[in-house]
């Protein structure tokens, strides 16, 4: 009988998860979403603990306190370490399905239940969770620049991972021929542990959103295989979505930046950096936060372009006081979205829905971009490669193919950095120099506080 | 090892698939950041190994070995259920003022 | 009968209802009767009980029900199938005179 | 060893027929997914024929051929047939699911391996799949008008109907509860059989295409149980397929009519036919298949909104050739495609591609209706209800509320029909009485036919 419900609660709890993600697909619908995924885990542990094989609920409910514990300060971490964040989760859930994995193969030895599926199973699960586990803490120590960001390569690497890998396969079908070969079990876990490590050191501290949400989809598919472990379709359905979810996301960040799976992985992108400055020396037009609040002041259509500079700054609610006088004067003001701005997918979305921006008026690249030469003035904020038009027109660029938003399109761009420091890839960028651009040098934060503030005063000037 | 249900759980991966690549593409642009942490929690279902493992008490070491894996399930539950409705929560049609 | 089969197969039945209402609404509305009849020869997969009821000759009676199934399933696969391929034959995205 | 071969051919076979459907989305693949389909049944077949269980194939055979000798004529019938095509593959369906279902409780009854679950499920199955049968004959029938088409209905039918469905339901309860009492078993199948028939007989025979994709999903439901039954998810699977598509397109075609499955069911549409005419006699202004020959030939854009009647009168050809005149001349020439013109879903889209005409022309009704006002002329071939401005503006109309096309936009509309009656509602169309309608009366295949060549001997005049 209590199989029964254990059983309708775990059919209950994967449909639960599926509408989780379903109701996504619009931000109504979405904290709905966020309801039936509780739910849906609410369920599944309630079918869990109802397992008559448990014979004492006292550890578990000492080690779900200390995860409360530990989880809900992790939940109000500032937006900004929100990569971070992901990555330390990934790793914990690879470490679960890494513990799981061994415990079961520990338990099924001494009982004498192991048989070829079952180790070739637990094998899977365990070299993914645990491969999982130290990748994601390497990235998230790139991520929070505790280790250092840059590639790190050296000759024969590639050979270097390929034959521990050999080998970890290679201990793993020993022991799918004879599970009893009890030596070779820490041998796969010591490889799948170091393998983890080896594989993120050659990245850029900057491909780690990429590579984040890749040890995402191994994650997912480590609780795949610990479904084939338990005999468990709730595990296989939830890991599958997982994973699903890991790979759209990191295929849609390759695609935005026009590279590919193999170049992100084995690229050492960013390692070169700044070839740049072919010195032919060019000129910028500088100006000051007043001019660029008086450009604001006479426009009648203003498209603003966040970037990763926006988010380093948390120039975010400066950004909405700038957009308030603006829309109060009756001057049209959108924001346009790259896919890959700042440093994880969605990135700015969240930023500007913090500041209480209305996700109306927040446009996809491909929408805003036929409008771009309607428009009178673009705020860069902080963005740098994705309007770098190099990506269009030059390609020889290493970005060329990345589409990109076209802010050189607008009859005056005013670009907001601190310096004439490249971006993320480490290119210059013509936009810049542009005879339509003013640059206004300085913090994100301090240069759109002080334009904010122009906007006021004329505003009271005017009442006055 | 029944063969009967080890092929059920082949054809749940093969749907489950297809349903995960139907349902993620149709997630609004918007929301994939809170994406990322809400697939983060639903990947803590393997909380439900880890409590059999912890629970069943077999012996000293898997106790230990599960009881850690409950604690970092827990934690990832917690922490990402709580940190995407958060961001959701930010989500505003039209801003409050304007 | 064994519960995690029943189950398992609950499981499905849930899933391949998911992937079927997210296939089904991707189809191009242009391609509705063809649609129909696509359908139909893929819910002919009753072939696969029929074959076994046909086959394994347990009684005169069964095996005559078998056979008549046999025949009503095998009758929909074919026609099924080759009707849909005879309309989409026509469907051209430029005719082919203009 | 041949076991897993069959479940490996399973498992591809329901991956393909997915693959099948998905494939489906646009056209230009539509083709590899009947390939797909073909490949995924050829699997399924293989596997099946493995089975240890089968111990001779001559029945089978037999059976195969005989069933390919009568399927290959049902594919050859002509487009207008379809739907009666359809019918009768529904009934040939849910006949094989039901006699499945009987052969199994008979065999398990013998060697008594009745359990509940397993006599649950077949009582399921036989249901379905009996009234599916009798109800998609009665279908067919009434689409082929071999049965009167018109709705017959009595005082208490609903009430009839139900007692049998709860005397049929509570036989079937009997042999959950005591799976040797073979006695009641007999009764379930009558009592579908009679059900199929009950249920059809108040629906009007414009209302069957609704039905069928109704029965459809209900054949997709008896193969789920089917799938149950035979312990067998590739059944489960491709009957979920089914279902779900069954059922999307009748929720598409009640939409589309502003109708609910209630209305459609027992609303016994089509009986009171023709309240219309008030007889407030109205004025049609009539013209000659020249005359509206002239209007085409100074048109720049030309929108033809074909409908039932373009699909009886198999006129569709002759379309093409006024289509082929006008584009010749430079004319802009689209297709407004209503999704439930004619009598089946994408009826029209079959038919003009029969015709040759690139779906490229094919313009759905959201598409093309914000353009109508820029045309000039809108000829409407057979077409009635899909064209009724009463649905937009008539609160009183029973087509109120269903999305139209708004034809009478058109700077001047051009309507063929045969006369005065009204369409499958058996409501008046004030479009026909419009200042700026003409009607041209008469068969649409000969009418077209006169237009094309009015057109052709201007050309030929013009050239000489
Ligand atoms: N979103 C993703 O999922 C994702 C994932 C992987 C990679 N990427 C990559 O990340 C890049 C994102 O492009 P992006 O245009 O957003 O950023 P970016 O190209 O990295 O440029 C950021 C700019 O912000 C400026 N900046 C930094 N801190 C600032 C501050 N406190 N105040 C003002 N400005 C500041 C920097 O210039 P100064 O130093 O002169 O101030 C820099 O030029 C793309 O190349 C993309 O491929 C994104
Ligand atoms: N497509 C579906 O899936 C579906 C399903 C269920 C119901 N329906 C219903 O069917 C109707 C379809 O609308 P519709 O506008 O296509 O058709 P309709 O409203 O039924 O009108 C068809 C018109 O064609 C004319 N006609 C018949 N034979 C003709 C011939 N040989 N030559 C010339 N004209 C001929 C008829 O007038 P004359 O008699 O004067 O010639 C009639 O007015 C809608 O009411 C819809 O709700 C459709």
């Amino acid at each position: 009988m209590s199989e029964i419900v254990t059983h309708l609660s775990y059919l209950a709890a994967a449909t639960l998860f599926i509408f989780s993600l379903r109701w996504l697909n619009r931000p109504a619908s979405a904290r709905r979403g966020v309801a039936a995924g509780v739910a849906g885990m609410s369920l599944a542990i309630f079918g869990t603990l109802l397992h008559p094989e448990i014979i004492t609920y006292s550890w578990i409910a000492i080690a779900a306190i200390a995860g409360i514990a530990v989880g809900y300060p992790l939940s109000r971490v500032p937006l900004t370490a929100v990569p971070q964040r992901t990555a330390i989760s990934h790793a914990f859930g690879g470490l679960a399905a890494g513990l799981v994995g061994t415990a079961k193969y520990l338990i099924w030895l001494h009982e004498g239940e192991l048989t070829s599926f079952r180790v070739g199973a637990i094998v899977v699960e365990v070299l993914l969770g645990f491969l999982t586990f130290t990748g994601s803490l390497m990235a998230a120590g790139k991520l929070q620049e505790i280790i250092p960001t840059r590639p790190i390569t050296y000759r024969g690497q590639n050979a270097v991972n390929f034959l521990l890998l050999a080998i970890a396969i290679a201990a793993g079908l020993g022991l799918i021929l004879d599970p009893t070969r009890a030596y070779l079990f820490p041998v796969v876990i010591a490889l799948s542990l170091s393998f983890g490590v080896l594989l993120i050191i050659p990245i850029g501290g900057a491909d780690m959103p990429t590579v984040i949400s890749l040890l995402n989809s191994y994650a997912g598919l480590a609780a795949v295989a610990m479904g084939f472990v338990l005999e468990n379709q709730l595990l296989i359905i939830a890991g599958a979505l997982d994973g699903a979810s890991g790979f759209i996301l990191s295929v849609i960040m390759c695609r935005a930046m026009n590279r590919s799976f193999t170049n992100v992985l084995f690229g050492a992108f960013g390692q070169v950096q700044a070839v740049a400055g072919a010195v032919e020396e060019r000129v910028m037009k500088s100006a000051s936060a007043h001019d660029a609040a008086d450009y604001l002041a006479n426009a009648t259509r203003v498209v603003i372009v966040p970037g990763y500079g926006m988010a380093v700054a948390q120039a975010q609610h400066r950004v909405r006081e700038v957009y308030d006088s603006l829309t109060k004067r009756g001057i049209d003001v959108k924001f346009a979205i790259h896919p890959v701005a700042g440093r994880m997918p969605g990135h700015m979305n969240v930023l500007l829905a913090e500041a209480d921006i209305p996700y109306s008026a927040l446009l996809e690249m491909d929408e805003i971009n036929p409008d771009m030469p309607q428009c009178d003035v673009c705020v860069v904020v902080g963005a740098n490669d994705v309007v770098n038009p190099a990506a269009r027109a030059d390609k020889t660029s290493p970005i060329f193919g990345m589409p990109i938003i076209d802010a050189d399109k607008a009859r005056v761009v005013i670009a907001i950095k601190r310096s004439k420091n490249p971006g993320f890839a480490g290119i210059d960028n013509a936009l810049f120099y542009a005879e339509n651009t003013v640059m206004v040098f300085g913090d994100a934060k301090g240069v759109i506080a002080e334009i904010a503030t122009a906007l006021k005063d004329e505003e009271s000037a005017a009442a006055a | 090892m029944n063969q009967d249900l080890v092929f059920s759980m082949l054809f749940a991966l093969m749907l489950a698939t297809f349903v995960g690549f139907a349902v993620i593409q149709n997630v609004s642009r918007l929301l994939h950041t809170p994406l990322m942490s809400l697939t983060n929690a639903i990947s803590a279902i393997a909380v439900v190994g880890s409590i059999l493992i912890a629970g069943e008490q077999k012996d000293a070491l898997t106790t230990v070995l599960g009881g850690i894996a409950v604690f970092a399930s827990v934690t990832n539950i917690v922490s990402g259920f709580l940190i995407t409705d958060r961001m959701l929560k930010m989500f505003k049609e039209k801003g409050p003022k304007s």
